[in-house]
């Protein structure tokens, strides 16, 4: 039906699918209103620094009436956004808010999109594999502080 | 010289209160009696209170500072006097310093007229226990001042909510008082009285506790004052104004060193004020319990050597915790402490045995014992109960003590002139009621 | 003389009528001059606990005590309650004075006229009042002011004590109904 | 199961109607306030001491555990997940040692299987008991938390005694165990079944019944079935609300289809219900823990996995019932010997979103006891 955007896959006994960016919306909405899926367990991503597309978005979803989870996967170039998954689950608040603070992917249409578990104004996404682990926002750390370093 | 000692010793065959009979020696005496003695005793509730929650909370409390953390209060109390005594910066500086003053004035000023015998009273008011109850009230003001002056938005919620909680609270306890004053007017001449010694004399010429008087009356007046009280002081689990989880110490979060350790003090003094009331209006004041079912001099003999026996057996505790402390050579010091405080104790249930003291002293026990159980209430409050929401504590103030104060007074006046009643008001109305429906329809 | 007082003469009265009058005045003169509003219920609170006392003297205890519940303790709490939750900057930059301040001097003076002209007059040995208002013993006295309300034969102030009380609970619901929005 | 989409719909953005009176306040609450446990900042908006809406402000805490997570090897990244929800370590030990399993195609045998449900089930009811003293002493109740700390610390005796630590216990290792059950373990297991359960009818003496504890929670912090799922509210504040959902019954995980028991549900999803569910849940706990320490079979405890591990290229997501809710572990392996991706789903970070909703309209006070009643480790939430 969607063509060559969307890929059903299984690893280890769990489905997952691989849509095109496009397609995310629809999907979404779809597998919410006629395939049950009301629950969105968890929103993240994943850096890969070496493609073409840098990331990869996973919805985790679960149908209370299925008993059935699904992993929504797709990827996007760095500086893209997506829509905003709020007006369908609205756990996906907090969740794409931490998103965006740690890999700084931006979500269309979210109502209040800042950081959340980083301070306001920090530099830099800390998950993004080109984040070093003891990189820090060191002038955000001398002046918020008064320290030289936060280690 | 020898009018002096005379002076002094005249009062000893007056039968009456030093203020009543205006010696000035005497007077001084009792106050400085009384003020020791609640000193005192708000020294050992804190020790008592920590210990016995600990033991409701399955610990074991204080036990480092002497034996059993005996000596726990005393090292609070030096802690508290040398703490450094902060005042904001931006607070109210006269009115700061003012109002834990007031607080503590007013709780103790009211132990002038609290009765522990037919003679043991600094005075006796004819208003007593209007006395005590407006001078009591004038605690919410240092609250008031106190929250306000510390300029700071914890303080004063806590103030506000201490004070309207106070206030509201005052109602339903005033009436619950009437009640109880309505009952001290059954005699011969219909004359009630508000004197604190006048009200214990009711309840002994009527040889029966306004507790038991008028059943249930008495025990549903007790009640509302019970309950009133314990939101008075605000103690758990009234105990809003100090909500921890929520306001941290309310009114004196900001007050530190020795004037918090005055609110402290004004707090517990209240305690045993209010309580005193309670045992002075419902439960005999100074009168041994079941002095009508266990009469008789061989009763009477029994009963007067209870004050006694109670610290023997205190004095006992002490010696089977002696026995029973460590044998090391560390626990030395506060094994003889504890041997001494114990032989301390046995000494004195032994004085207390003598015939003449026995006599003059058997009052004071049985009122101190009677507003001890009610601390204890205090306590057990405090390890039971959750605490109140402030609209939920303001509904039972307004909502239920208060209709059931006012249906109580009613009640109980009824009651009071029964056959007066009948005869002169309650058939009146109820014929003029009917004959006002017959004229309507 | 009153045989209660021949019994039990009071104690430097002077002394006590005097201190305690000064203290009232002091307080009085603080309540109108303070700039800070908790300050002037401060000391008018000072000179209600002085009135108390004051009645005291003229054995009257009953009063005393009902004066210290509800004005010291009710009524200066609510006052205190509404003044707390004044922004006290902007209220001490208010003027202390407004318009009826020449009205207010007449009133003075007249009251202080007044005062003057009985004390002039009953020095000289005139009575201002027909009947010198009967003592009573200390000891009775709450149950005197009981039998004047209430008691039919020595007293007929009954009605006019509850009309009081009408109009109060009239107090009271108006209060209620203004202050909440809706019922 | 309920079926969730028949309860009232979701209504998060109507505001209240005295939302634009003049006298809104601005509290600030937080972090450091004896009631918010730990360092949660919430922001109150006010009408007098009516709550119109509020906003938590939270990362004091956050210690970048996913990122440490892309720098260790699976096995050196165990202990990290025991200090997330420090106080249900355990529960974290066995979602994580689970999922690395799952990545790894191996299952642990079934002795290492009935000892892991063991001290799983322990903790929840370890967990639980920290809850109760807590929360029924912000609500002003001061002796439930002395009660309850002394029956917990039997349970952190038996984690003591098996794996050397009482809090971050690190019980578990990836495909199965790494100690044999100490000798006596199954009787100091059932000494403590027996211990605890007159301790648990203790505490519902002490507050069920009472009056106060009554008006204090009935009613107070209500959140519908409906309003759970669509914010990803799970365990006991889920079933608290009338949605019949566990995944040790709808999915089980470890052995939990072999053991009997109930999944308490409450209707009104008010803090008073949550409170039952959770005592029901430390009953249920116990009958677990009876019925695995009766089963204990013989075996290995370990089962065959590398000393290297170095799991094929792929992803997981796994998730256990942990004591406040779904825990997920969403792992991506590039085949090397440290994880490419570790994503913790935490519970108490999904459950918080909730505050706001519950606390609307309700007075300050009631902000503590929803606080309390949410069951929130802040180690969780800021990772």
């Amino acid at each position: 039906m969607y063509g060559s955007g969307i890929n059903a896959l299984t690893h280890l006994g769990q489905n997952y699918f691989e849509v095109d960016q496009s397609l995310i919306p629809e999907i979404l909405q779809v597998l919410r209103d006629d395939e049950k899926f009301d629950y969105c367990v968890d929103l993240t991503a994943v850096h890969y620094p070496k493609r073409e597309k840098q990331f990869d978005v996973v919805w985790v979803l679960y149908s209370f009436v299925r008993n059935e989870r699904i992993r929504v996967k797709t990827q996007i170039v760095d500086g893209a956004s997506l829509p905003s998954s709020v007006p369908l689950w609205a756990t996906c608040n907090w969740l794409e808010r931490e998103v965006y603070d740690m890999f700084g992917i931006k979500f269309d249409g979210h109502p209040e999109l800042k950081r959340i578990l980083l301070p306001d104004g920090w530099k830099g996404f800390p998950l993004r594999k080109d984040y070093g682990i003891l990189q820090q926002d060191s002038e955000w750390v001398q002046i918020n502080l008064g320290i030289e370093s936060g280690q | 010289m020898h009018d002096l000692v005379q002076y002094i010793q005249s009062y000893l065959d007056s039968n009456q209160t030093p203020g009543a009979a205006g010696n000035i020696f005497w007077a001084v005496v009792y106050v400085l009696l009384v003020f020791v003695g609640l000193s005192i005793a708000v020294i050992a509730m804190n020790w008592l209170e920590r210990k016995i929650l600990a033991h409701m909370q399955v610990r074991l409390g204080p036990m480092r500072v002497g034996p059993h953390g005996l000596l726990q209060p005393i090292a609070d109390a030096l802690k508290l006097l040398l703490k450094e005594d902060i005042i904001p910066e931006e607070a109210d500086k006269v009115v700061f310093w003012i109002a834990p003053f007031i607080v503590v004035l007013a709780a103790f000023t009211v132990f002038v007229v609290v009765p522990f015998g037919p003679t043991h009273a600094i005075t006796d008011m004819n208003i007593g226990i209007l006395f005590m109850l407006g001078v009591s009230s004038l605690a919410v003001l240092g609250i008031v001042t106190a929250g306000w002056a510390s300029n700071s938005h914890y303080p004063l919620i806590g103030a506000l909510r201490s004070s309207a909680q106070m206030v509201s609270y005052e109602v339903a306890m005033g009436l619950a008082v009437v009640s109880a004053i309505m009952m001290t007017s059954l005699n011969e001449s219909n004359t009630g009285t508000l004197s604190m010694i006048g009200i214990v004399q009711a309840q002994l010429a009527q040889r029966e506790w306004f507790l038991f008087k008028f059943f249930p009356l008495g025990i549903v007046a007790f009640g509302i004052f019970a309950i009133a009280m314990v939101a008075e002081t605000n103690r758990a689990p009234f105990d809003l104004p100090e909500a921890e989880s929520e306001l941290t110490a309310g009114f004196h979060t900001e007050y530190s060193g020795f004037r918090w350790s005055l609110f402290f003090l004004a707090e517990y003094s209240a305690m045993i004020a209010v309580s005193s009331i309670a045992v002075t209006l419902w439960l005999g004041g100074w009168l041994r319990p079941f002095p009508n079912a266990l009469s008789g001099p061989t009763w009477d003999l029994a009963f007067s050597l209870i004050p006694g026996l109670t610290f023997l057996f205190l004095a006992g505790m002490c010696f089977y915790s002696t026995v029973r402390m460590p044998k090391h050579p560390l626990f030395r010091i506060q094994t003889m402490g504890l041997a001494g405080f114990g032989a301390l104790l046995a000494a004195i249930g032994l004085v207390l045995f003598i015939p003449a003291v026995r006599v003059r002293v058997s009052d004071i026990f049985w009122f101190s014992a009677k507003v001890a159980g009610f601390m204890y209430l205090y306590i057990w409050y405090r390890g039971t109960f959750p605490r109140y929401r402030f609209d939920q504590l303001m509904k039972v103030g307004w909502k239920v003590l208060l209709p059931t104060g006012l249906a109580l007074l009613i009640v109980t006046a009824i009651w009071g002139m029964r056959s007066a009643v009948w005869a002169d008001v309650v058939v009146p109305m109820w014929l003029g009621f009917v004959d006002l429906l017959r004229r309507i329809f | 003389m009153n045989p209660n007082l021949a019994a039990n003469p009071p104690v430097a009265t002077a002394f006590f009528f005097y201190g305690l009058a000064a203290v009232m005045v002091i307080g009085g003169i603080m309540v109108i001059t303070r700039k800070n509003a908790v300050h002037s219920a401060l000391a008018l609170i000072t000179t209600l606990l002085a009135q108390a006392a004051l009645y005291l003297m003229l054995y009257a205890p009953f009063v005393a005590g009902v004066q210290i519940i509800l004005y010291a303790g009710g009524i200066m709490v609510l006052f205190l309650f509404v003044i707390m939750l004044i922004s006290i900057e902007r209220a001490s930059k208010e003027r202390q004075f407004n318009k009826l301040w020449l009205i207010g001097i007449v009133a003075a003076a007249a009251l202080g006229g007044l005062l003057i002209a009985v004390y002039t007059t009953t020095s000289k040995g005139r009575t201002m009042f027909v009947e010198r208002p009967t003592s009573y013993v200390e000891s009775q006295n709450t149950q005197a002011v009981a039998a004047f309300l209430f008691d039919r034969s020595t007293g007929m102030y009954m009605f006019s004590f509850e009309i009081a009380s009408l109009l109060l609970l009239v107090a009271i619901i108006g209060a209620v109904v203004m202050a909440k929005k809706r019922i | 199961m309920t079926d969730p989409n028949t309860l009232s719909p979701l209504d998060l953005d109507t505001p209240d109607k005295t939302f634009l009176d003049s006298n809104e306040l601005v509290i600030n609450m937080g972090p450091q306030h004896p009631a918010t446990h730990g360092v949660l900042r919430v922001i109150l908006r006010l009408d007098g001491e009516k709550v119109l809406g509020l906003e938590c402000v939270i990362g004091y805490l956050h210690r970048g555990v996913e990122k440490i997570a892309e720098n260790r090897t699976y096995t050196m990244f165990n202990p990290y997940v025991d200090r997330m929800d420090y106080v249900a370590a355990v529960s974290n030990g066995l979602g994580y040692c689970e999922a690395v399993e799952k990545l790894l195609s191996v299952e642990a045998p079934p002795r290492a299987q009935y000892i892991r449900v063991i001290l799983t089930e322990l903790n929840r009811i370890a967990s639980h008991q920290l809850w109760l003293g807590t929360h029924a002493l912000d609500i002003g109740a001061i002796t439930p938390l002395f009660y309850t700390f002394r029956d917990r610390e039997e349970i952190l005796k038996i984690f003591e005694k098996y794996c050397g630590a009482r809090l971050t216990t690190h019980a578990f290792r990836i495909g199965g165990l790494q100690y044999e059950a100490y000798d006596g373990f199954e009787q100091d297991v059932k000494n403590f079944v027996s211990f605890v359960k007159p301790k648990i009818d203790e505490y519902e003496e002490l507050l069920t019944t009472n009056r106060i504890w009554l008006e204090r929670t009935k009613g107070v912090g209500v959140i519908s079935g409906k309003d759970c799922v669509a914010l990803g509210v799970t365990g006991p504040v889920l079933r608290a609300s009338g949605v019949k959902w566990d995944i040790r019954k709808a999915q089980p995980y470890a052995n939990y289809k072999n053991f009997e028991f109930d999944v308490p549900t409450g209707q009104n999803g008010d803090t008073y219900d949550r409170y039952i569910v959770r005592m029901i849940e430390m009953r249920q706990s116990l009958r677990i823990i009876e019925q695995a320490v009766e089963g204990i079979p013989e075996g290995p405890i370990m089962a065959k996995v590398p000393k290297v591990m170095k799991p094929p290229v792929g992803e997981i997501y796994h998730s256990i019932e942990a004591p406040k809710g779904e825990l997920g572990y969403f792992i991506v392996s590039d085949g090397s010997t440290q994880p490419y991706r570790i994503r913790v789903r935490p519970p108490s970070f999904v459950n918080l979103q909730a505050l706001d909703l519950m606390c609307r309209g309700q007075l300050v006070a009631d902000v503590i006891a929803v606080i309390g009643t949410l069951d929130i480790v802040l180690g969780e939430v800021d990772r």
